[in-house]
């Protein structure tokens, strides 16, 4: 058991299913010889050889389109996009034929790849390198999307997502890449995807969160001083809304955090499936703390932007109080 | 020197059996059998047909939008018969002769037209890919699929149908470039039939051919008279030799016209004047091949009769298979969502509601069409 | 005053718009000589010359990314994309470009474009000739997303989308393009971008929807003979809440109708905002008839998927019963 | 004849001022005026000077992360020399010589990279758009820009700069295929440095050359020695007389190569050999032009040490004025969503929150701040 950081985590667990199973390449931009931007696949591409771990011309709908040609021939590809920001130009192959492969060939083809993509804010980075697209991939059927919370978590889902038969959207807060360690086993493990983590208990409101926002979740709960349940979501869809009703029917009160704009984010979905689960428990309206409906700004401002542990404590307040 | 030469490059025309009848030995001599060319006659003859019955249905309200492949017949037919089986075969939706050729049922082909993903559930070992509706999509997993190939050291290549219009598409570039840079042996075949629905190809591509795209990754292009099986399979042979030695791709443009409306749902002569239909007319595939192996010796005007009687006969008899299949059930909308349907999913398929009050499940609305 | 369908007043708004101000030109697939697939720009190249009414070529990124220079430069482009499935490619220059230009460059450019894209199922089409993306758009900000539900709300609404200084996606539910007609002034006339319309007034159950769903509410709420309010959101964002708001607080249930898929759907934006501003007067969890977390299947089962007359009466008659 | 040719083509290559210091007097004689070239040179060298500068900065964290250009000056700069001034400059972000012979102030540009919209605020007159971040994209709009002119009969055009990597986009393809095929005049010029952060140029393009890729759209194409300020200024005069004389599209690539990491979050060493640099390096465009001018008897080394100090002394002033900028209000994160705000964002403005319990605008948290 190693104290590692999230890049070394994934890091790991791809090194682990790659020697495994041999279905396994990875593609992206940057990803072999300079082991990716965020150096997450270092090391591979000497480990495996340059057939299975490929550096791509600068093109993501060809990364997506040539990953579901790999996996309509049983591979089990493993692109990597390099921030969610440019994820727009792979948006018609992701939407358009992996999500809907299964269903339009009755399962004569499917397409299971991992779609590995750093997310979110937080890093001082230009634009298009800080936001949260997860409710777009979400509202989508046919994907499924992942969003890990620290490093322990982040291997045992991403194993589950490469074995997944079907598309997964694995997004990596880059906040925390390297801003938090966890003691993470070198034994496989996996984390079923499509359950969450009740990170703590508590009676009087529950928090649901993921991604690098849990952070900040439990910073705001301690600063609070009352008894709050935080769950992480950790898979996005399909939503593990038993946790989440048995959570709410017990505190009566929730509060929502993601760092996406809040018009139609996924707060919206976990709020109205509460409202419609929870209806008769529920002693005030569940609340949002979210990202702006805006454009993410530009990195002086992007703590504005951010939902931090002050602004999700004023929510926690506001609906305990009301 | 101040200015050299940077790049000299030129791209070929090939065409061995013209509309005039005329036929070059020397490139065309030996390249189809006899034997072959009847059978691939026959197929095209069938396709034809198919077209023909398939318009008569839609018109009477039997058949969905159906895109006639009339007058392209031969570029997909010469490509499925220059290939091996188990290459993969990446069409759109006017290759209906090769996929015939290759022994996809038809009715997978028609099925998909009525509106039934059952079509689309091609049999694997005609390796052949659904039909694309997006268009200039499908390159790119040609691309993926060849790159599978490759990656586990098999000789199977990948072969991808697009048209002109497809040729305007960002994915048709990135399938190119992927295919030239990581070196994946593609045959890129561009049906140009010099319309998009109504709009012409030189707002596609105003350039002297289309072939010439392939320059632009470095790869060898050719063009060839799609209305000529032999030029076809002639250019399909060599574009193969290239990529299973070198496993690199290679660009053929097949200069063709479609015959018919776009689909069912367009009327052409709102935008083309039939002058230019009529020009084209004059260069259909089947007459053409017909000439010649009647003047050959080895076929009839009583064997060609004979021949589309049994056509038609057979394609009523596949209309009236596909129209016999039993309805899709309502539980086949979710049921190939994912391998395992999520729990949520499970609810609206028995409840068939979406409304959280309607989803309990012991009131299925009717349990017994659920599944 | 003329009985028009929905094709026909949106092809006089154009003409009308067209005639007043020569910065408005059309541009996309099929849209000169062949006046649209659908026909809705009959006839306008001839009026206007082939400079202002483009046939392009076939590429939607393309379409999306020059409008977008044209109207950096001032002018006012109306592309069109032939159907709502193939936004996907223009996906990445509608969201990374065309959303944020005002915001990244402080107003020294804007995006003054109306997107033009027939939408929704119905009508028997191929696949991706049948979805309901409004959802992705109405997440993403810097977007207004209108969608009418017949052809005088069409004409008003379209001119004040040629107006308005910032970029509109302007969805036509082609199942209606023919099949209503109403009275459709010649005179100019424009519709609030933002502004909701009470189709019947009600005491019992407000029924929120949009688009050609609209005409199934109308359906389900006579069928049901209870006494229910319609409002037909007219635009989807910015979102008229203060009618939704004033409407379910006088009726304390509600139940949201659209064509897209449920999780992360507008509906539950809507409903979402339901609880938190009608907290006290819900008497019944907001529910949500919409289409299932499935891919839109080919045609032969597409009504099984859409939300008919039947399953909306079956959700307003629930939430009553509630 | 069955093999026809359909197409021959050929690509030029233009050198001027070679690295050993010929220059060919044929082409290069009378090309740029000796008091154009001062100021040209001493452009170039307060461009470098700026890189320097921002690289210190960001090192020391007052810059976010930092694109040099070092190397690839003479590309830009011999584009903005050749062009109008009310030509549209739609550039990436190694483009910043010629953006400072335009007269964007430099620090628009320092802004933006100091993680500050206002940055991206081009002065109107300047016809250059702002810093393109998601690679590819920008060439779109150049080609709408130019569009724009055309349909209002102005005689301005387009020029736009991408690298080699952005070539691999499929926005790339769709740009050149709409200016060529809609007869819009847009000079498309790729930066071709070889790598594309750590991807070597051969991925994304295995073709001789980059020039080529113009080829697949009919444009005329043209390679230059892009680090040789006369050769691009050759390249652009005659790509300048094919737009507006045409009306068309011309391609150009510039041969070139960045001297610094990709960006200051990257360290090139992890891929690329110091001897590629090093014989780069040999090949600066600076050190040509300085050469050429000191040779000319128009420069010696005290003016180059004194061009140097005043340089630096204007990029230290400059860096100065963008730190004291203001900082940006929170309410700027708001105020340009739309031009008109819908009501909900005035309130998220107003509060600072999204949550509705928080959304009560008399709570104002900080109501002095919002604007
Ligand atoms: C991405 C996309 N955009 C638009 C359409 C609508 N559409 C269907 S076929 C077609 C024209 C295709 O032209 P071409 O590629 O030349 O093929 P052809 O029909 O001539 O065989 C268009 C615009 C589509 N199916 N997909
Ligand atoms: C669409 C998109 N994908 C990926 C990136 C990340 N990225 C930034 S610069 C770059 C390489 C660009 O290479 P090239 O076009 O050759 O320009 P150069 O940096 O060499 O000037 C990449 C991959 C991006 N900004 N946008
Ligand atoms: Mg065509
Ligand atoms: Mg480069």
């Amino acid at each position: 058991m190693a104290n590692l950081t999230l890049v070394q985590a994934i890091n790991l667990a791809l090194i682990q299913e790659m020697e495994k199973d041999d279905r396994v390449i990875l593609l992206g931009e940057d990803v072999g010889n300079n082991g990716g931007v965020f150096r997450v696949t270092e090391g591979l591409q000497k480990r495996f050889g340059a057939n299975r771990v490929v550096d791509t011309p600068l093109a993501e709908s060809g990364i997506i389109g040539t990953s579901i040609g790999l996996a309509m021939a049983g591979l089990r590809p493993v692109p990597e996009i390099q921030f969610e920001g440019f994820l727009g130009p792979a948006y018609d192959q992701l939407c358009s034929h992996a999500a809907r492969m299964r269903t339009r060939t009755r399962g004569a083809f499917t397409v299971p790849m991992t779609v590995r993509v750093p997310v979110g804010g937080g890093i001082h980075a230009p634009e298009l390198h800080s936001d949260s697209p997860e409710a777009f991939y979400t509202h989508q059927p046919g994907l499924k999307v992942v969003m890990p919370s620290g490093p322990y978590d982040a291997k045992g889902l991403l194993i589950s997502a490469l074995r997944d038969p079907d598309p997964v959207i694995f997004f990596e807060p880059k906040r925390i890449y390297r801003a938090i360690r966890e003691e993470v086993p070198e034994d496989e493990y996996t984390i079923p995807i499509g359950k969450a983590r009740v990170v703590c208990e508590g009676t009087d409101l529950t928090v649901v969160s993921w991604g690098a926002s849990v952070i900040q979740c439990m910073q705001a709960i301690e600063a609070c001083g009352r008894s709050v349940e935080l769950i992480d979501l950790r898979t996005i869809y399909p939503m593990d809304m038993e946790t989440v009703e048995a959570s709410v029917s017990k505190t009566g009160r929730c509060v929502i955090v993601h760092e996406a704009p809040r018009t139609c984010g996924v707060g919206s979905e976990v709020a109205t499936q509460i409202m419609e689960k929870c209806f008769l428990h529920l002693e005030a309206p569940v609340q949002r703390v979210t990202g702006f409906d805006t454009i993410m700004p530009y990195y002086k401002l992007e703590l504005e932007y951010l939902p931090d542990a002050a602004r999700i404590q004023r929510g926690i307040e506001d609906c305990l109080a009301y | 020197m101040p200015i050299t030469n940077a790049l000299t490059t030129t791209i070929e025309r090939v065409s061995i059996l013209d509309e005039h009848g005329n036929f070059d030995e020397k490139l065309g001599k030996g390249l189809i059998p006899d034997a072959d060319l009847l059978k691939l006659y026959e197929t095209m003859v069938t396709c034809r047909m198919m077209d023909e019955v398939a318009f008569k249905l839609q018109r009477s309200g039997r058949m969905g939008t159906y895109p006639q492949n009339m007058g392209q017949e031969a570029n997909s037919l010469g490509a499925a018969y220059a290939l091996n089986n188990d290459d993969w075969l990446v069409t759109c939706y006017r290759e209906n002769c090769g996929l015939m050729w290759r022994g996809v049922p038809i009715d997978s082909i028609l099925l998909h037209w009525m509106g039934d993903e059952r079509g689309n559930a091609m049999p694997r070992p005609h390796h052949a890919t659904p039909i694309a509706v997006p268009i200039g999509t499908q390159m790119l997993h040609a691309t993926g699929l060849a790159w599978a190939a490759k990656y586990r050291g098999e000789k199977r290549i990948s072969c991808t149908f697009f048209g002109d219009g497809a040729t305007s598409e960002g994915d048709f570039h990135e399938a190119c470039n992927f295919a030239a840079n990581l070196d994946i042996p593609v045959i890129f075949f561009c049906q140009n039939n010099f319309w998009a629905i109504s709009v012409p190809g030189r707002i596609q591509c105003s350039a002297p051919t289309v072939a010439q795209r392939g320059i632009a990754y470095g790869m060898p292009c050719l063009q060839v008279d799609g209305n000529d099986l032999f030029a076809v399979v002639y250019g399909m042979r060599k574009a193969i030799e290239h990529a299973r030695t070198t496993g690199k791709p290679y660009f053929i443009e097949g200069v063709t016209y479609r015959l018919g409306d776009h689909t069912t749902a367009d009327d052409a002569r709102r935008y083309r004047d039939q002058a230019e239909v009529d020009a084209w007319k004059a260069r259909d595939p089947i007459t053409r091949l017909r000439t010649y192996m009647t003047k050959k010796g080895i076929w009839s005007d009583a064997k060609d009769a004979a021949l589309r009687e049994a056509a038609e006969a057979s394609c009523m008899a596949t209309i009236e298979r596909c129209e016999q299949v039993e309805p899709p059930v309502r539980g086949d909308v979710f049921n190939y969502t994912f391998a395992d349907l999520p729990a949520d999913l499970v609810t609206q398929r028995e409840t068939g509601h979406t409304h959280s009050l309607g989803q309990d499940p012991s009131q299925l609305p009717s349990a017994s069409n659920a599944r």
